[in-house]
């Protein structure tokens, strides 16, 4: 790699990295003043436990010699052999192997037990992402090699954690109080705060995935750019009209939203398709977070809503609008003639929501044997962050 | 006409709010305080430093009643703010000798 | 000598201290609550749901004055606190039996 | 029955507790409140603009006494609170006239 | 261009980005708590316009092919041919002309309608921006053209913003209050926090805009950094000798101002007239802030005293300070004997002070006409974040 | 130096500045909200202050000509001839030299002046910084002449702050109350928030350091992410044995404990090396914070028990961990069969602790003498943001 590359996937990885403290924030802001420092905890807590896993096996299972297309081998157990420009990939990858579990952590927010996030995030580090990410990210993956596309992660990051919110929060039920009593966002400001960080962070997540400091980084970090900000406009509108105020939130759900939808096609679509992409995705993921109140499942922050619903927009939409022309590693989609690419991107979606789904019910039972799921009733009421944690939050009058 | 003070745990509110509601109780004021009582504070532990906080946070509610719904307001507030645990909390009658309500000037019982 | 508690409109705050300085009180104590009352709370919106939230942001004022001035206090903060809309909150008028001046160890009229 | 209310310094608040634990208060409930007096408040400057804050940041006080307690307590907050500077703070003594143990139903004197 | 260079300037896009996000935080601060929802969002919302007017059309207008020195022509309408390098340039630039807009938000805090504010800034990135874009960077734009130097943006950014805010200030009146009530800034961590990010953004702002990994990159990085601290220092000895205490709002405010003050020159001086930049425009901004109490407009948090005045300062020093030894494409400034330059400085910051602010105010009126300005003053006094948005910015109490 | 160099070093500076906005925030959240913005403050003003002593002479006495291996000559005073790549070299040292003091100040939190404050952190900006940087980062200073190696500062930044905290804790006595009232920390959101800048900016200061975008930068980041991770976990699981919570304070605490350790190695060892250093730190540094219980001196935020355990720490181990085949430019440590090594590091600990120590408290004597170094009892117990800013930090009621 030149210094130009190297230094550019430094930085990305930097980056990525910072999306999760974001992540953290923006989720942390969400909850109950009560229960804030356990959301900032069971993120923080994330990158500590992935960063172990992925370092010892977790790698090697994702991108070591392929088997069957399904998972990798050993060969880089402890890292071995993985040096200079395969150190960079790893730790590059690292940070997505840590923001993918970390996104979880929102659906289940404000009851579940801290050692079992602990467990379920240590298993699901183990054994679901770098299966996954060895089918959409490893050249031999069958995903990839089939002719499936996931530019920087909307199947192996956004519908892998959207669906696994999905699991865990039917395997832990809702919060007491749910659909009854107010639960607002403690402190707007600071999920803003987070949203600004994971918007600056999502550049080095999508242009880093270029992988070299070159035109497609480019062309990703500006379509990254305007679907962040259509989607938002397009969150806005809708709600404007729907409830007749514009709200900060919305603006910040659908910045978000939008920056999921972009992922899977960032370096593969030109920016006027990214605009199409960014207002669908808006639209679609502001009427999907009323989904869990229909249906009755308590996604405490919208993790469905945001990225399974944003990350299934946005693989769908890429087989629409994909060229060969910003890209030649990805065929044209069916905007521009291309038909094959768009059943395949749909299959793709569907075998990831199926696996994910099941494996990460069966892990949240498992994990519900050994530590139990959900806190007792009196810490739930009391907030998390006394009952699990003896700390708390902010104490203004001292 | 009293003035019912009541020191209650924090997550009953809302159905001290709506029993209140029930029994005709059209206002009320609420406040946060810190709550010192029988109830142990909790231990909170910093970089390994611990420390006994011995106070509790409770909700603090006033609702001013004409003489005659006195026990009324009081029971439902009872019943309503109960766990059967210790820090329940009180509640607290003190005579009103006069009310007012700014907006129309009117006072007593009117007032409330 | 009484206690006056009244609970007002935020905004309105600078103005009835205002006034009770010119009415000559010299000492209050202010506190934030959460009012309940005719004045219906705001609906908030929160990624789509609403909520309806029928506390609204009130101050809550504490004066202790002597007998002699209890009706020329209640009827500045009456007149400071007024905005004739609805919600412009209460005035109520308690008995102190003693007060004391930490300070000075003062108590009755001049401790106030 | 009564109910004592103080308005002190708010780094005051530990040495009260424990004065008031050692004459045997088992209970009191504290709140933040702004208030208004004799000591002047804090000039503050923000951007070279100068705001004169007259409010002083204060804690509130409320203990609820037996009759025969009253002057005990009232002397116990009155020593651990002073420091002998303006701003020191009052007490107020009310007229309790019912008081209620939620948890378990008591009144009266049982109750504090 | 070199990878070295694409991953700098990547990087630079990413952190001028990340500005506005530090901006919001740094006026959310400021405002008082019930307004302060509504300052994120102005903000944030104006990312998402700007974006999409600039992609569209402002790109084209900014740096299309010239008519007459003014305005650029329709080639690049909707990026039409904009690729590669191009494609990079257009980003960096973006992310100017999103802040710039930004910027202006915090002069009309507390009081502006949100629509008003929409459709204010919708026009003036449409309209104001790319013509002073056009002018100060691009190659026959006339300021450019004619020899005036404008770094990275005290012209196009600073004194252009600084001087729309006084515009919009006078279209929409001070707030119900103001000089009667106290207003005090309700969360000054939130504001040093901005602080932080904004100091760092500029990194990439004014290093960025050598547009190369080179030694203009480096000559640049280090002016900014000295010239914001060394501002800092004035502004804080200035209040500590007026009013008897140092106070950390001016530190920040004075780390500001250097930041303003240096943007135009920070590639053309060298570290020593940094340092006397950066002492002046800490001086002379403290003193100008006052300015709004004596004259009895209400530029909220101080737009017109820190980014009118500090681009003046800075775009009139540099006149004085620029060294064709640091950088060939500056002329010397008086101070090395170039007279001339100087005089041009001077006429560029009173042409764009004279365009901005007629056309900003008649924009103004223009939306004053449709939407009008101000809200209620029930909604004022209620505060924006519930009125407006129907958010509240913090509950402790759940 | 290559674009990709110049790119990755200009990023870098940025990151390590960053850092100390962010050590203001991690610190801002740990004192009681009564000094939250002198906290803030503290390490604003430092950024102003080191950045004008540094420019001027602090510089040219850490890297000019050396004299007898203790200090820098007078070559470089105001940057003179300081061009290029020696500027781009110079600012990223600045920014060391600007976060090492900042670090002392959480020691002294909650009732040291202002003004003192100022005057000894430009006296030991001027003085101890500069030669203790000769020492251990200029080819010729006597530490690195003899064979000591400190890839990133864990001597010259981290030991060197935390003695000095030390020093200057004696020198100026326990807060009122210290041991015997509640101090908790008023907001660990924005200590949380401080953490992940921290973390974030640490690629910067470690990766940084290999001053170019090659392999051993890439090695550094590695390293890097690993410790952090491994500490956090050890400090959680040690507290967690110990008093039964994981808090989020510790997995914080451990997370930058583990930051510090791997400071001086990063570029030397390998990730496997650096999870044992990691694990060590986390547990030593947890033990470590309660010593000033014992012990009696009341290092506020922990200066001592994170920056001196966690500096010594990592610089010894470096002794141990060392390989000359990661990088050529150091020793095989004690487990690789170097014994040599290990010892000079040992020596190297103990020289700049003895020195700094005693440089430090006769600095802190002289400002005693000249300002005085405490506030006023009543100054102290009604909040440094009042008494000596006239601000406050947050104002929720209006
Ligand atoms: N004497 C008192 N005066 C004022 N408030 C009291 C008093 N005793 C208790 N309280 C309030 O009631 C709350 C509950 O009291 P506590 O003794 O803990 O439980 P319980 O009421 O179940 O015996 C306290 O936290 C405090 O707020
Ligand atoms: N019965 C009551 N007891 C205590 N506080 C009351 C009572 N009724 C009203 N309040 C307080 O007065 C405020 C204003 O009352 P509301 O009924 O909304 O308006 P109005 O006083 O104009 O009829 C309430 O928000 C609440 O704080
Ligand atoms: N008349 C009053 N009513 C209610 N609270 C009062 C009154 N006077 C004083 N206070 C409270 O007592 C506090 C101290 O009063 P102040 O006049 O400043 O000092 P001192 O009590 O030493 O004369 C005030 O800040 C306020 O909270």
């Amino acid at each position: 790699m030149s210094e130009g590359t190297i230094a550019w996937l430094l930085v990305s990885s930097a980056l990525v990295l910072f999306m999760t403290p974001g992540l953290a924030l923006f989720y942390g802001g969400m909850v109950r003043s009560k229960n804030v420092l356990n959301m900032l905890m069971k993120n923080f807590f994330t990158i500590s436990i992935v960063t172990v896993v992925w370092t010892v096996i977790g790698y090697t299972l994702a991108f070591g010699t392929d088997f069957g297309g399904l998972i990798g081998g050993l060969d880089f157990v402890a890292l071995r052999g993985v040096e200079g420009d395969g150190l960079l990939f790893m730790v590059f990858q690292m940070m997505f192997a840590i923001i993918t579990p970390a996104l979880i952590s929102g659906a289940v927010a404000e009851r579940m037990k801290f050692s079992a996030w602990v467990l379920f995030t240590t298993l699901w580090a183990l054994i679901v992402y770098p299966m996954v990410a060895h089918w959409g990210f490893a050249a031999e993956g069958w995903l990839f090699a089939w002719g499936v596309r996931d530019f920087a992660g909307g199947l192996v990051v956004h519908i892998n954690a959207g669906i696994a919110a999905l699991a865990l929060v039917f395997a832990l039920g809702p919060r007491r109080g749910f659909r009854a009593e107010v639960m607002r966002p403690h402190s707007l400001p600071l999920t803003l705060l987070g949203t600004g960080i994971l918007w600056f962070g999502w550049f080095g997540f999508n242009a880093g995935s270029a992988l070299a400091a070159d035109g497609i980084a480019i062309s990703a970090f500006v379509t990254t750019q305007i679907a962040a900000s259509v989607a938002a406009l397009g969150w806005v509108v809708a709600e404007w009209m729907k409830n007749g105020k514009p709200t900060t939130l919305g603006a910040a759900s659908g910045a978000v939203a939008g920056l999921v939808a972009i992922t899977p096609g960032a370096g593969f679509v030109s920016p006027m398709s990214a605009i199409a992409i960014g207002a669908i995705a808006g639209f679609l993921c502001f009427l999907a977070v009323s989904l869990k109140f229909r249906f009755g499942y308590d996604d405490s922050l919208d993790v469905v809503g945001v990225h399974l619903v944003g990350g299934i927009v946005g693989s769908v939409l890429l087989g629409v609008f994909a060229e060969s022309r910003i890209n030649t590693a990805v065929p044209d989609g069916l905007l521009f003639g291309g038909s094959d690419f768009f059943f395949k991107q749909v299959v793709a979606v569907l075998a990831v929501m199926a696996f994910t789904f099941i494996a990460s019910y069966l892990l949240a039972r498992i994990v519900k044997a050994i530590t139990g799921l959900r806190v007792e009733e009196n810490q739930e009421t009391e907030g998390l962050d006394i009952s699990l944690h003896e700390e708390r939050g902010y104490v203004f009058s001292e | 006409m009293k003035l019912i003070v009541a020191y209650v745990k924090p997550f009953k509110l809302d159905e001290i709010k709506d029993a209140l509601r029930e029994v005709g109780v059209t206002g009320m004021s609420v406040g946060e305080i810190r709550g010192f009582g029988r109830q142990s504070g909790q231990t909170e532990v910093y970089r390994g430093a611990e420390y006994k906080v011995e106070f509790v946070p409770k909700t603090r509610i006033e609702v001013a009643v004409g003489d005659d719904d006195v026990e009324r307001v009081v029971a439902a507030i009872e019943t309503a703010a109960r766990t059967g645990d210790i820090g329940d909390g009180k509640i607290i009658v003190l005579p009103i000798e006069e009310i007012l309500r700014i907006r129309t000037g009117e006072r007593g019982a009117e007032a409330i």
